[in-house]
């Protein structure tokens, strides 16, 4: 195998994750007001960076990659943007960038005043996870990941307390131990892969690894892993209270993003680091727990009085949906398929859709002063904007056209026609029809008629209410790709296909 | 001589370790804080002290002898501030178990 | 049976004795101590694995090394995020435990 | 069998019994108290597997800081950390088939294939010289996988705004509240004053001679830590205020230089993170001064804990 040279503009994807790095130093340096200021210019030099990274990956139909100091893999550590991962950057970056300005209203440091604990750790966190998140999707060597998901768990876990209420603070310490347990598993495997290979670079491990023993308990165990820190059933417990418990911004970044990230170590481990493993029963067991989540986060989320509760619990069985990939997929070549599209389509738009109904469900709690769904009645005339965001954004989620989740649950099925594979055909629509059945409780309250006047606790502004619009617009403007396999998505991916069939 | 220096070195670190034993014995049974602290500082005074004495002979060197009586040093000291911090602590609270 | 392999069942030892005592133990401070109990047994394996990648007049693979003190401060900063949690938790509550299934949060959350 | 592998398996039955006590020690105290005898063991361990950095990390963190924090802990808790629910049969018996089939595979794993040792010892030899330094463990951290050192000092800092997170809203920028273990009594004093010259020598001499033997930033750092809380602690200094300009300044100092070295590499050395070859040593040697006192801030800061009090008492 030749090793890789950095390619040119390679230099953006060390840029995209020190930007951050360096933003959190200079604010903790800085202080006061200048926090909030550093993260507004570096918001959009981010979104910038990952927009040019998304479109030279799309240009030339072609990896971009970094070899960091110069040291080749398997000794030093490589960088690698190929399709999914621009993708996943540039989703990344525009959800940042709109909960950034979401959060000003929230999190804004008055002129003049000292500053306050909420602001100034709410910026810097938001940095933190924009940094890690940037390194699991840029990544090419274990270690280097593992780092990267304790950057996200570290960034991630103080803002489910950032409140500091009891119950968050509970919500914040469970959150840590499932991550806690879940990196520590990761990182049994990769030890293992080290032993076993001696590399942790995930190009070299596609061509060294082989279905074997030792490969299999370590997939295993990091698959276990970050299972838990992508809360997919039954390992989901912690996900409810910590993502209901964060500050709306927090919870929308939390929804839409973090979980995603663990999620991306999974496929990049089965389908990057060691395509030879995925098969029938592997595949087969992935989607079974995929298929548990999206019933069962579902049904619970149809039975919640409070919105925020509802909307952590259709996270969960969101994400069941992206695990319909392995089942769907474990044919020769899973970038061809059109699950391989539709599974990717569902995790971008539910990122916008989450976002977006997180964001939209704060801005009602403000409003209102609580989010019990009982008592929206005749919200709608008062928040109109941010009632048909929600709305919006329910449509992505429940597979409705027009709209990203639509084009996603739309490939999926197609997929489970081609590969014969029904039954994950029925727990989509039915999950499809729980999801259209939670998003019409909270529509239909918004819109009947108030059963006593709205007490309102103070007025939310129109620039927030627009930018949670924005996001469900972004979800729904995913459903224009077109409905096939898309080629930006298959980008670095025959390479490492290459490999293996040599 | 090297005879000689290798009993000496199997004698001392003997009596060491016998020191050793009747200070674990001695933390073990006795029945209060105080009398405890007593048989520990024997362990980390004499005990250490005999066995560091008789490995001096063995030590490679200057550097290497020096090195030992440093850790010897070390216990001294720890062991006799952390021994006078437990003592007024088990004063304060009267305990007396 | 050499010395490596009695390191690598230790090392083997300590993380099923570290999982178990972070599944089962119900005290979050003991959950906390398995943690770093598990992590020690994780980071004891890659010791083995680099003690048994001796080569060019090393006596140990100094990539894993690297990796593995790096391991141990990242866990030194998970066990004191850890314990602060803990710490405010009982502050507040005066529990120092988390039963799985209390409901989650109810009323005061959502507004401000 | 040779009488020092009687002795190994002796040892390696004593680490394991004290991590079993660990777990089911009745008092948190004594759990504690297990628990860092179990990291000096550890240590010893990996002096037996021929990693001495590690073994002074682990000493100086998981033997020295961790059990720190953990006894500040239980002071807080002061034994009442409850029983809680400890689970059913079933639970316990899946839990514990799970992890004895977990330990099982890996003892069998881990020394599965004796004939082909994968090794990058080779490969770290081969460059170490290129890369100025003489330890290849430093060489590993500070060159090969530059990244990973700096994005785990990031990690470092974010724990500590996470910490700093959970103090109160009204004493933000105030004093962290130090647990004291101990009333400032005059032998305390005694051993502040004795002791950190002392210490800060090893902690320099750790860092300055990690570029060529065992010993490096980490380590160096930790023990400077463990000096500033020492004389914290006997009340000789006061614990800062978290809000101080300094403060924040010595705990960016370090990753905002090896950042600035990162990105110099981009116009001198041609790549991210690249040292220019005539300097290479220089420029690590002051990455590496920074780091230490950064990190001797972060982990004493962190074993500090969250503020609680907004003046000096």
């Amino acid at each position: 195998m030749i090793p890789e040279e950095t390619t040119a503009n390679g230099y953006l994807l060390v840029l995209a994750i020190m930007l951050p790095v360096i933003g959190i130093l200079l604010s903790l340096a800085a202080g006061g007001r200048y926090v909030e200021r550093i993260a507004m210019v570096l918001l959009p030099a981010g979104l910038v960076i990952a927009a040019a990274v998304f479109g030279l990956v799309w240009r030339d139909q072609q990896s971009l990659v970094y070899i960091v100091g110069g040291w080749h893999p398997p000794l030093g550590i490589a960088l690698r943007a190929d399709g999914i991962s621009a993708a996943m950057m540039l989703t990344t970056a525009i959800v940042i960038c709109a909960t950034g300005l979401f959060a000003r209203g929230e999190f804004g440091q008055p002129r003049g005043s000292p500053e306050t604990r909420a602001s100034q750790v709410f910026w810097i966190l938001l940095l933190g996870i924009w940094s890690g998140l940037n390194t699991v999707v840029l990544g090419d060597d274990l270690f280097n990941l593992y780092v990267a998901l304790e950057l996200l768990t570290f960034a991630a876990v103080p803002l489910v307390s950032l409140k500091g209420y009891q119950e968050t603070i509970k919500a914040a310490l469970r959150y840590m131990l499932f991550a806690l347990f879940g990196s520590v598993l990761y990182l049994l495997g990769t030890v293992l892969i080290y032993g076993a290979y001696g590399t942790l670079d995930i190009a070299m491990l596609s061509g060294r690894v082989h279905p074997e023993p030792v490969a299999w308990i370590a997939a295993s165990l990091m698959t276990m892993g970050l299972l838990a820190k992508t809360a997919l059933f039954p390992l989901h417990l912690w996900l409810p209270p910590a993502h209901a418990g964060a500050p709306a911004p927090g919870s929308a970044v939390l929804s839409a993003l973090v979980v995603k990230g663990s999620f991306f170590l999974i496929a990049r481990l089965w389908f990057d680091a060691m395509p030879g493993l995925m098969n029938v029963a592997s595949g087969q067991i992935l989607g079974t727990l995929g298929a548990g989540a999206v019933l069962f986060g579902s049904i619970l989320a149809l039975r919640q009085q409070r919105l925020k509760l509802l909307i952590a619990y259709s996270t969960i069985a969101q994400i069941g949906y992206l695990f319909f990939i392995f089942p769907l997929t474990a044919g020769n070549e899973p970038w061809d398929s059109v699950a391989w599209t539709g599974g990717w389509l569902q995790l971008f738009s539910h990122a916008f859709a989450k976002a977006s109904m997180f964001m939209a469900a704060g801005l009602i709690a403000e409003t209102l002063g609580h989010d019990r769904i009982a008592e929206f009645g005749g919200i709608n005339r008062v928040i109109p904007i941010t009632v048909i965001a929600f709305g919006l954004a329910g449509l992505s989620l429940m597979g409705v056209p027009p709209s990203g989740g639509f084009v996603a649950k739309w490939l999926l099925l197609l997929a489970t026609v081609m590969e014969g594979q029904w039954w994950w055909a029925v727990v989509m629509l039915v999950g499809g029809l729980l999801a259209g059945g939670y998003v019409f409780m909270v529509l239909g309250k918004a819109f009947g008629s108030a059963s006593a006047p709205l007490k309102l606790a103070r007025p939310v502004s129109r620039g927030r209410e627009i930018v949670a619009l924005t996001l469900a617009l972004c979800a729904v403007l995913l459903g224009l790709v077109p409905l096939q396999p898309s080629e930006l998505l298959q980008v670095g991916r025959p390479e490492v296909l290459g490999v293996i069939t040599r | 001589m090297t005879l000689t220096l290798n009993i000496f070195t199997i004698v001392a670190v003997s009596a060491g370790s016998f020191f050793f034993m009747a200070g674990t014995i001695g933390l073990l049974r006795f029945p209060d804080t105080m009398t405890r602290l007593h048989a520990l500082t024997k362990v980390d005074n004499l005990g250490l002290g005999l066995i560091v004495f008789g490995l001096l002979p063995q030590a490679e060197g200057l550097l290497g002898a020096l090195k030992l009586l440093c850790v010897w040093i070390f216990v001294q000291l720890s062991g006799a501030i952390v021994s006078q911090l437990v003592a007024q602590l088990a004063r304060r609270d009267g305990e007396q178990r | 049976m050499n010395s490596i392999a009695l390191f690598a069942y230790c090392g083997a030892a300590m993380v099923g004795l570290g999982l178990f005592g972070l599944i089962t133990k119900p005290q979050v401070l003991r959950k906390i101590l398995a943690f770093n109990v598990l992590g020690t047994g994780v980071f004891l394996l890659f010791g083995v694995i680099a003690r048994r990648g001796a080569a060019a007049g090393l006596h140990s693979d100094p990539v894993p090394q690297a990796l593995v003190i790096t391991g141990i401060v990242v866990a030194f900063s998970a066990t004191t995020m850890a314990v602060v949690l803990l710490l405010r938790l009982y502050a507040e509550t005066g529990e120092a435990t988390i039963d799985s299934d209390d409901p989650p949060s109810t009323g005061t959350d959502g507004g401000r | 069998m040779t009488p020092p592998f009687i002795l190994e398996i002796a040892f390696v039955i004593l680490i394991l019994a004290i991590a079993v006590g660990t777990l089911v020690a009745r008092a948190a105290f004594t759990a504690v108290l297990l628990f860092m005898i179990y990291g000096l063991l550890i240590a010893i361990a990996w002096i037996r597997l021929s990693a001495v950095d590690v073994a002074l990390t682990e000493a100086a963190i998981g033997g020295g800081l961790t059990g720190m924090l953990l006894l500040g802990a239980v002071a807080r808790l002061r034994e009442s950390e409850g029983s809680g629910e400890e689970p059913g049969l079933p639970t316990l018996l899946a839990a514990g088939t799970f992890c004895v089939l977990v330990s099982a595979a890996l003892g069998t794993l881990v020394l599965s294939r004796p004939e082909v040792a994968p090794s990058l010892a080779p490969a770290v030899m081969d460059n170490l010289a290129q890369s100025a330094l003489g330890n290849p463990v430093a060489a590993v951290l500070f060159v090969f996988r530059a990244f990973d050192t700096l994005l785990e000092k990031v990690v470092l800092l974010l724990a500590l705004i996470g910490v700093w997170s959970l103090a109160p809203d009204r004493v933000w920028g105030g004093v962290p509240g130090l647990r004291l273990y101990a009333e400032p009594s005059s032998i305390l004093v005694f051993l502040a004053q004795l002791l950190p010259p002392i210490g800060i020598m090893i902690g320099i001499y750790m860092f300055w001679t990690g570029a060529s033997y065992p010993g490096g930033a980490f380590q160096g750092g930790t023990v400077l830590a463990a000096m500033w809380l020492l004389v914290m602690i006997a009340r000789l200094q006061p614990v800062p205020a978290i809000s101080l300009r300094c403060v924040r300044l010595l705990l960016v100092v370090g990753p905002v230089i090896f950042v600035a070295i990162g990105l110099l590499g981009f116009v001198f050395a041609g790549a991210f993170l690249a040292y220019p070859p005539d300097y290479a040593k220089p420029l690590i040697v002051i990455a590496e001064a920074t780091l230490t006192l950064s990190i001797g801030v972060t982990l004493g800061l962190l074993v500090a804990g969250p503020p609680d009090r907004m003046q000096q008492p």
